[in-house]
């Protein structure tokens, strides 16, 4: 057996462990220390996923290929950029414990679990692994009574939403005999045979993970959870686990139940309608920023969802460019909300962003840049992405979806625009604190990857254009 | 026929049981329904020839879990006159909805027959030969090594992050630090006093341990000493 | 070329003087604009009596492209035949004039560069006209004059009156320009060009082409016809489109004389000469344009009898005379329509100008009810009054007795019904002009000072500056008649006209109009006789009469005095309704209508995400709850798909 | 296995309801909420029990041995964000969780 | 690469943008930041516009077909190069663009003082968008300009400009994005069927029937909104009031024209048969826009107002002669562009010069300002007369050559089309009346001072532009008759094929 294959999530989880240890043992505080540890060990992951060699292993539970390394480099990209917009806000919150960025760590780990799973129980494991973590991070701000209950409501749900994941599971294993990906693909290949449990079991699977990535009905945890919880741990549950969470259900619904398009893509597609018209709907009363992001980005995962639906190649490589370019605008847009600090406070409304423009030209820029490709405007990457995405509705005919998706996209520049708006036509209030490096360093690198990925977008579209051919065999 | 009696029976009561769990006003109840409830479960896994798995989960889940929940309800010291008892006002619809997914559980389930497939696709076969925790153990060491590991991660997140969540005010806590108890000096903690007779130890201001500086406290102990004067 | 020369010789006057007139002072300016005005004139004469009397030939002097697209091609190129060799030997001899008489006229004027450039850009203007070789640059013209004309009506911008009449005249223009322009789209379609040459040598081909409009089909001649005559109908003030004619004479009075009396007015006759050959085969719009002048030259005349304002009065004169070039031009007698035009440009610029004079000498002063008992006091412009006016009636031997006889004898001799038409209403307006000519003279000139003393005091004679070219005008209004009578209507018209105008085969007007019976050709003089001796019973014998009569008629004094109600009409029909709309388009159907779709969208998207938000209890029971309805509607779809399929 | 499979699935199907019920109707107390997502859990176990016996494969087994592990540690956390939930609200009534909303 | 040796266009396209990184780069006190901006920003511009002087040198006129083309792989697995090129079609636009920025910058030399760094760079940045979109020969390349237009003219909106800004800025861009993002299902869908995204190459694809009518009205939503034909005109008006001066010049000159470019790219050429058979629904619209929009204008009391709906009007002209599919009335559409681009530019400008002077533009606070700004007087004056279309003027040719196109299709097309003649005038002269003639009473105008040098060399290209293009307008004709030549062939071409394919099957 060849155990190599999962060296980065090991490597990952020793990494961990030691960090774990260090933190311990260290009777200083180590916040610092073990953020920056958390970085080198992601960046060594990065690089033994980037090296590692495809196959399949572990008794059919782990599978590595292209679609895997594109996704868990994202995933990687993602949880870095997390941990760096972690390490100014915890010394300010208050929240400076070295187990802040373990979590994450291990979070991440379940996270490439997840895109490796090849088989129910890794894909189940993995989920698990990450949501627990994301529980605890939620949580972590213990004494304000907004991250509890930010936890205990993510913590409730999302219990809800793996045990329904669960019963599905159950319910796939036991009408078809399987819970190997290759082998469900092999069972189902002929349609005919397909029982009506194994269908609902899909079902109950798509709104696990459905939940994961926020999409509705299985959305309603995001608002609360993204105001609660303490803002790095929003910016990471804003990408990461997105990223992994779609990638999950993309190579669910491709290798094992690929054959089943029929029959699920008439859900995503409800689910995708829906969950665009609430997030295009949903964040235009919004004062809080946070519970505008949420509502964006559960109408982004409608955008994503539109590849899926498509079940083609075109759709899911679609859907990986959406989430690349969605990754970089979120953390970078994170970054921007986690500068606003005004005598140490923190500031979540939006009209406390009035008048960014004259106090600080450089994050209103940044701001700007991250709202304008968010809300789809060329040349910034939003564009391509939703480029890609409405490419595949095209071609899969899906064309009411691809009309209520662009018309959300219009609704939702509305909101977009409002922010720009705030922080160019409005006169506004004082300066924010001097905006620290390591947000500096991560808005400036979304705004850069934003601006010019038009520059030279085809190595990142052929890179996900072959890890979509993966999943189709 | 006795094993399906027997079904019966354990199903009967967990399904009651279960009902209980959600629908008692004590929650303590709850937890003790809760148990029961897995007791029962444990032996529907018996009936249905999983006897390891029956054992965890009275072992694990009574013996911990369950306790675990016990031990948090009663910690909690809920006022339980405060809680207010009745459903959601939706509760017919509620009902409504819960009976169709049932219904529509009932009807696809009803459906189920070993797939013609099944047999080839089969990972693990049981082997009739070794019992149960022989072959799971087999298993579990082998082929799924991968998942008890992730398993173990999982179990090690769930430390950290109980830990991490309700550990408190480990500056308060009493540790023994030995270098501060070896760093001692007779300096800091001894204070002479030179007690006039008949003089309460309170009116001239000793206090035990060694106060923190309070100047005001002790500006106005003097001045009502020479008040006194 | 000399042609060339005359054109552009006033164009450069004019950008000199309005570009740089500030900066040069006005004298400069005034003087750089009469040089090129003489130097035009000068070349104009000259390139006329070559062509005429010296038998140069007609050519066409090309200057350049203009306009291209695909098969459309328009090129810069001055025609040089007769017709517009005499035009622009007119248009610069009277601009000429006028430039001179304005020197005085202007004298007191702040911004005399300003006019000086306004008069020459217009004289550049119906130059273009004059000798356009296509229907696009003889367009280029026309609205050319219709800028100056709007420019020089509005020259005193300060008077509001100034600025509505200078507007009113532009925008009557422009409709019955928008004639034009679709006129010749209409040539372009059925001739493929719109160069005069191509169109004249393609008129035998296309005799039979047809346009559809209303549903039916038309002769296409027909209706380009009535779309150019439309065209003139703006530009010649005909009954209709004539409100602004009466309105520009709130401009300076040279300018009446040179825009609205002589040159520019006439452009729609002059187009109906010019396009002779077409027009010749469209008998129908022959006929509207002859109901058309010779409802016009009654209309005007009658009204012409009850107004007031000295001006005025020779401006329904005007509005008349153009009726009577229409009905000449109707009935096939172009040449006699151009002669009338000739002598008109003559004795109406004099009368306008030393209507000018008049009101010079009488301190700005344009009411005729308070004028009277001058014509002591400014003798040379009573004189030439007196000829202007007796010209204008018609009277022998001045210009006008030659042209209009020979108008009312076409209408006559051409048999028609509709000729016979314009014959009657030609000869009572005849009537009417002579009654309300000398109704000017006499309220004007003679009986008691009706003006206040110190107005009085101040008559005075126009300086010679003004009062020369009064004479020269004169003079002309006298030989233009009987000197050009023969040339341009006698039987050997085509020597003079060379082939600028064409007549068809059956077209033999010309001939017949020499052999009409003795009564049609003294009736205009006689009528005008009558008309002269009305106006002296009216207003020397029995002045009383004239209100007797007013109270007597009152609705029809009235109606006359309104000028048959046209600006009300209009100003009830098409202005305010215009303003009206305008601002419920603007209020109801912009800022509701259709701000309502996108602001109800608005609305309904922010009702719809008050309702999402609502959703959002908080409470963990709904959010489970949610997820269960989800659950169960997906694997329901789900079901269903797989019972349909 | 004595009984029919489908008598188990059904049990099973009535747990999940229940727990599920116990989730949105229950407006009492928190921590029976993390009861019933016990309850749905053993639901799902004892399907994949049932199939397990009825396929006669034991992956149905094995996977419910994780399922019993991520369970426990599921309900380590939720007990332990309960505590800390408490601490600030000094509550644990379910309908006092809607600091956040809209 | 092209006949000029270099890749001229993405040169144009991008030089703009180098610019606005010096402007970014640039770190001092205000005064010197502003300073700099201006002089850098005006500098960028001007160079700029000399350089599309060599594409107009070196424009072959008998080519119908594209030129100074390059290429340069973008994203090759897909098809999408990033492809440059004009034709007769656009080369003329480029040039307008690359003509009006400096015109723009210079006339906001002194009115803009707030946040000039960032007021230069996004001219800048708009300038690169324009000129790229007018160049683009892909239309992923194109829709990424065509829709990036809207950032910078947003903010320019919004942070410049009046009263009501964030409501017309805000307006404006959703108004826009709603009918592009439709376009864009369109541009896909042309790629399903065709296969590319190569403008060239579609323009020879004939689309089935059918689709044709559904990727035309897409198109239309996306082109309506931007011309702006009735009746999604009502941004406009707002977008031109609140704007600053530049702004609605650039607004009024390009942006506008970008709709009208777009059917002319797309909707005629690709899709003859829908575009032949809803030809009825675009004139009927643009009548309305004609006649409804100017009474509109007739009512308007803020002069930039009234303008916006005289735009209105004469973008109406243009779609008129767009569908007119024949030689003259495309050729005049193309024209009436130009010159409208050049007119209404100037007419913004000239409200400009009073509004920097008085602030308010409401006309009835003026009047009789021609006795202290005669100079003022006069370019208005002319520029009035060339948005009547008075002949000599550009405003006129354009104009006219669309009356033929419409008369060839339709009496009363060509006559309710050509109603702007009389109602154009009417609603200007009105308003030259209003605020030029009349006696000058308010006291504040005392004292108003007339054009200044930096005016006057605003103004005096734009008026020798107007003058040379209503006096030798073949000089610009020329560019295009060409391809516009080869366009209603292709187009006739296209139908006659249609017709027989459907006789056949019939």
């Amino acid at each position: 057996m060849n155990w190599t294959l999962a060296l980065p999530e090991i490597v990952l989880a020793c990494c961990g462990m030691a960090i774990l240890l260090i933190g311990v043992l260290q009777k200083r505080d180590t916040f610092h220390l073990c953020s920056m540890l958390t970085v080198g060990a992601f960046l060594i992951t990065a690089e033994l996923v980037v090296s590692g060699s495809p196959g399949l292993g572990y008794n059919g539970l782990f599978t590595v290929d292209t679609f895997s390394t594109f996704v868990k480099l994202l995933v990687l990209v993602a949880a870095t950029l997390g941990v760096i917009l972690s390490l100014d806000y915890n010394e300010h919150a208050n929240l400076r414990r070295f187990e802040f960025p373990v979590l994450m760590l291990y979070s991440t780990v379940g996270m490439l679990v997840m895109a490796s799973a090849s088989n129910l129980m890794s894909l189940y494991l993995g989920l698990e692994l990450q949501s627990l973590s994301i529980y605890v991070l939620a949580a972590f701000a213990r004494d304000e009574l907004r991250s509890s209950e930010a936890g205990l409501k993510y913590f409730v749900l999302g219990s809800l939403a793996s045990g329904l994941l669960l019963y599905g599971v159950s319910l796939v294993y036991g009408f078809s005999g399987t819970m190997e990906f290759a082998r469900l693909a092999q069972a189902l290949s002929n349609p005919a045979h397909v029982s009506p449990g194994l269908t609902v079991g899909v079902v109950f699977v798509i709104a696990g993970l459905a939940f994961k990535i926020s999409a509705v009905p299985f959305h309603m945890w995001t608002p609360d959870v993204y105001e609660g919880a303490p803002t790095p741990v929003t910016a990471f549950l804003s990408t990461a686990p997105k990223v992994a969470a779609i990638a999950l259900l993309m190579r669910v619904m491709a290798t094992p139940f690929g054959h089943l398009l029929v029959q699920w893509q008439q859900v995503i597609i409800l689910v995708s309608i829906l969950s665009m018209l609430l997030g295009a709907l949903g964040a235009i009363g919004q004062r809080n920023i946070k519970r505008l992001m949420a509502y964006s980005s559960i109408g982004h995962m409608g955008y994503a969802l539109i590849g899926l639906a498509a079940g083609s190649e075109a759709g899911l490589r679609g859907v990986l460019i959406y989430m690349l370019t969605y990754v970089f605008m979120s953390a970078g847009t994170f970054a921007c909300i986690l500068a606003m600090r005004r005598r140490g406070r923190m500031l979540e409304q939006i009209s406390d962003l009035a008048g960014l423009s004259r106090t600080d030209p450089g994050l209103a820029l940044a701001f700007a840049i991250f709202m304008f490709s968010m809300a789809g405007i060329p040349p910034f990457t939003g564009f391509f992405g939703k480029y890609f995405i409405f490419t595949s509705a095209v071609q899969s005919g899906l064309w009411t979806l691809a009309v209520i998706g662009v018309l959300t996209s219009v609704v939702g520049a509305f909101y977009y625009i409002r922010i720009i708006k705030v922080i160019y036509f409005d006169a506004g209030g004082a300066e924010f604190d001097h905006c620290p490096a390591s947000l500096s360093v991560v808005a400036a690198a979304g705004a850069l990857f934003t601006t010019f990925f038009f520059v030279l977008p085809a190595p990142f579209i052929a890179a996900a254009d072959a890890a979509a051919k993966a999943l189709l065999l | 026929m006795i094993s399906a009696v027997l079904f019966y029976v354990f199903a009967a009561i967990l399904l009651v049981s279960a009902a209980m769990v959600v629908s008692s006003r004590n929650p303590v109840h709850s937890v003790l329904f809760l148990i029961l409830a897995f007791f029962n479960a444990a032996a529907l896994f018996l009936l249905a020839g999983a006897e390891f798995l029956a054992m965890i989960l009275v072992i694990v889940y009574v013996g911990a879990v369950a306790v675990l929940f016990l031990f948090v309800v009663m910690m909690l010291d809920i006022n339980f006159a405060e809680l207010r008892s009745g459903y959601q006002r939706y509760l017919p619809v509620g009902l409504a909805v819960g009976a169709v997914l049932l219904t529509e559980l009932a009807i696809v389930l009803g459906g189920w027959k070993v797939s013609p497939e099944a047999v080839t696709l089969r990972l693990s076969p049981r082997a009739a030969e070794l019992h149960n925790t022989l072959q799971l153990g087999r298993l579990i060491y082998t082929d799924y090594i991968f998942l008890f590991q992730a398993a173990g991660l999982v179990l090690l997140v769930a430390m950290i992050g109980a830990i991490v969540l309700t550990l408190r005010d480990r500056t308060k806590s009493r540790h023994q630090n030995i270098a501060h108890q070896i760093a001692r000096t007779p300096a800091d903690t001894l204070e002479l006093v030179d007690v006039p007779s008949r003089a309460g130890v309170a009116s001239i201001g000793i206090l035990r341990p060694k106060p923190a500086p309070q100047p005001e406290q002790a500006e106005a102990s003097t001045g009502h000493a020479e008040g006194h004067h | 070329m000399l042609f060339a020369v005359a054109v552009f010789a006033p164009l450069f006057g004019s950008a000199i003087a309005g570009l740089f007139g500030k900066a040069i002072g006005d004298r400069a300016a005034q003087a750089v604009s009469i040089l090129c005005m003489l130097l035009a004139s000068a070349c104009g004469v000259t390139a006329f009596v070559q062509l005429v009397y010296l038998g140069g030939s007609p050519g066409v002097v090309s200057l350049g492209t203009w306009v291209q697209a695909g098969s459309f091609h328009v090129d810069w190129a001055l025609r040089y035949d007769a017709l517009s060799a005499v035009m622009v030997a007119m248009v610069t001899t009277v601009a000429t004039l006028i430039h001179i008489y304005s020197l005085g006229y202007m004298s007191h004027d702040a911004t005399r560069w300003r006019f000086f450039s306004y008069l020459s850009l217009f004289s550049f203007a119906m130059l273009m006209l004059v000798t356009g070789d296509n229907l696009l640059q003889l367009f280029f013209g026309w609205e050319g004059v219709g800028l100056a004309s709007y420019l020089l009506i509005g020259y005193w911008y300060d008077r509001p009156a100034a600025c509505a009449a200078a507007i009113k005249a532009f925008l009557v223009n422009r409709i019955g320009d928008l004639g034009f322009a679709l006129g010749i789209a209409l040539v372009f379609f059925t001739f493929g060009s719109i160069d005069l040459s191509t169109i004249f040598a393609g008129v035998p081909q296309h005799q039979a082409d047809t346009y559809t409009l209303f549903g039916t089909s038309w002769r296409a001649y027909e209706v380009i016809g009535t779309l150019l005559f439309i065209g003139a109908m703006g530009k010649s003030a005909q009954l209709g489109l004539h409100v602004w004619l009466p309105d520009a004479m709130e401009g300076p009075t040279p300018v009446s004389a040179l825009i609205h009396a002589a040159t520019m007015v006439t452009a729609g006759v002059f187009l109906m000469a010019r396009f002779s050959p077409v027009m010749e085969y469209a008998p129908y719009a022959l006929a509207f344009v002859t109901f058309i002048g010779a409802s016009t030259a009654l209309f005007a005349a009658t009204v012409g009898c009850v107004q007031n304002d000295i001006k005025r009065v020779i401006a329904y004169s005007t509005c008349s005379q153009l009726g009577y070039m229409f009905i000449a031009a109707g009935v096939g007698a172009y040449q006699a329509s151009m002669f009338h035009l000739l002598t008109h440009a003559f004795f109406k610029a004099l009368l306008f100008l030393a209507a000018g004079s008049v009101i010079h000498a009488m301190s700005d002063e344009q009411d005729i009810r308070r004028m009277g008992g001058i014509w002591k006091k400014i003798p040379i412009t009573y004189g030439v009054f007196w000829v202007g006016s007796l010209a204008l009636a018609g009277i022998y031997p001045f210009a006008g007795f030659y042209s209009k006889d020979a108008i009312l004898e076409a209408a006559y001799a051409a048999h028609t019904g509709i000729g016979t038409y314009g014959f009657w209403c030609g000869l009572i307006a005849a009537f009417l002009t002579a009654f309300y000519s000398w109704r000017l003279i006499i309220l004007t000139f003679h009986g008691k000072p009706r003006a206040d003393a110190h107005t009085m005091a101040h008559v005075h004679e126009s300086p010679a500056v003004m009062t020369i070219p009064l004479i020269l005008l004169a003079v002309g209004a006298t030989v233009t008649g009987f000197t050009f009578y023969e040339p341009l209507t006698g039987p050997n018209w085509t020597q003079f006209w060379g082939h600028s105008i064409q007549l068809a085969a059956g077209n033999n007007v010309l001939e017949t109009l020499h052999h009409v019976p003795d009564w049609v050709e003294l009736s205009p003089s006689l009528v005008g006789i009558a008309g002269i001796l009305l106006a002296y019973l009216y207003y020397v014998a029995a002045p009383r009469l004239p209100v007797l009569v007013a109270g007597h008629f009152p609705p029809v004094y009235r109606f006359l005095l309104n000028k048959w109600y046209f600006d009300e009409l209009y100003d009830a029909v098409l202005v305010r309704p215009s303003f009206a709309l305008a601002r419920v388009l603007w209020k109801v159907g912009d800022a509701t209508i259709i701000d309502g779709v996108p602001n109800g969208l608005a609305a309904l998207t922010a009702g719809g995400s008050a309702q999402v938000v609502k959703l959002q209890t908080g409470s963990i029971a709904v959010y489970a709850f949610a997820m269960l309805i989800g659950v169960v509607v997906l694997s329901l779809l789900v079901l269903l798909l797989l019972v349909v399929r | 296995m004595a009984v029919d499979l489908f008598h188990y699935l059904f049990v099973a199907a009535m747990l999940l309801v229940m727990g599920i019920f116990g989730i949105f109707l229950n407006r009492k107390n928190v921590i029976v909420i993390l009861m019933s997502i016990e309850l749905i859990l053993l639901a799902a176990n004892l399907n994949l029990v049932a199939f397990s016996a009825s396929l006669d494969d034991l992956v149905g087994q094995v996977f419910v041995m994780f399922t019993l592990t991520v369970a426990a540690a599921e309900a380590a956390i939720g007990l332990a964000i309960v505590v800390i939930y408490f601490r600030n609200r000094g509550s644990i009534q379910v309908e006092d969780v809607n600091l956040m909303k809209g | 690469m092209n006949v000029v040796g270099f890749p001229l266009l993405s040169l144009l396209t991008w030089l703009p943008l180098v610019g606005g990184l010096i402007i970014m780069s640039v770190r001092g006190d205000e005064a010197a930041v502003a300073a700099n901006a201006r002089w850098t920003a005006l500098w960028t511009s001007l160079v700029v516009f000399a350089l599309s002087l060599v594409l107009w040198a070196r424009f072959d006129h008998a080519d119908p077909g594209f030129q100074f083309v390059e290429t340069a792989a973008w994203l090759p697995q897909w098809g999408i190069t990033y492809k440059m090129g004009v034709d007769g079609i656009s080369v003329l636009f480029v040039l307008l663009s690359t003509a009006l920025t400096p015109i723009c910058i210079l006339a906001s030399w002194d009115s803009i003082t707030v946040r000039v760094r960032e007021y230069m760079l996004a001219f800048l940045i708009l300038e690169t968008m324009m000129v790229g979109m007018f160049c683009a020969l892909d239309f992923v390349v194109f829709y990424m300009f065509f829709e990036g237009v809207l950032i910078p003219m947003y903010l320019i909106i919004g942070v410049w400009g009046g009263v009501r800004r964030v409501y017309a800025a805000v307006k404006f861009f959703l108004y826009t994005l709603a009918g592009s993002v439709l376009m864009l299902l369109a541009l896909l869908a042309m790629w399903y069927l065709a296969g590319t995204t190569d403008i060239p190459t579609l323009l020879h694809t004939q689309f089935p029937p059918a689709m044709q009518t559904w990727l035309f009205l897409a198109f239309l939503a996306s082109f309506a909104v931007k011309v702006p034909m009735w009746p999604v005109h009502t941004w406009l008006p707002d977008a031109h009031v609140e704007a600053p001066t530049a702004g609605s010049v650039i607004l009024a000159g390009v942006l506008l024209k970008m709709g009208a470019y777009g059917f002319l790219r797309f909707s005629v050429p690709m899709l003859p048969a829908a575009s032949a058979s809803l030809a009825p629904l675009m004139f009927a619209l643009s009548v309305i826009a004609v006649i409804y929009t100017s009474y509109v204008a007739l009512a308007q009391e803020d002069m930039k107002k009234l303008i916006a709906y005289s735009s209105v009007a004469h973008m109406g002209v243009v779609t008129i002669g767009i569908f007119t599919f024949n030689v003259q009335g495309i050729s005049g559409a193309l024209f009436q562009m130009l010159s409208h681009g050049i007119v209404s530019a100037a007419l913004f400008l000239c409200v400009g010069v009073i509004y920097d002077r008085i602030h308010s533009r409401e006309i009835a606070r003026y009047g009789g300002l021609a006795d202290r700004m005669p100079a003022y007087a006069f370019v208005f004056m002319l520029f009035t007369l060339a948005s009547v279309g008075l002949p000599g003027t550009s405003g006129f040719v354009g104009e006219f050559l669309v009356l033929l196109g419409a008369f060839k299709v339709n009496f009363w097309l060509a006559l309710l089309g050509s109603m702007g003649m009389i109602l154009g005038a009417a609603y200007m002269l009105y308003l030259y009346r209003r605020i030029i003639f009349g006696t000058l009473t308010r006291a504040e105008l005392r004292d108003i001072l007339d054009l200044s040098p930096r005016e006057v060399a605003v103004f005096a290209p734009l008026v020798i532009l107007t003058l040379w293009m209503g006096v030798y307008p073949s000089s610009f004709t020329g560019f295009w008759d060409a391809s516009v030549g080869a366009m209603v062939e292709h187009h006739q071409a296209a139908l006659a094929a249609a017709v027989t394919l459907a006789g056949g099957l019939h």
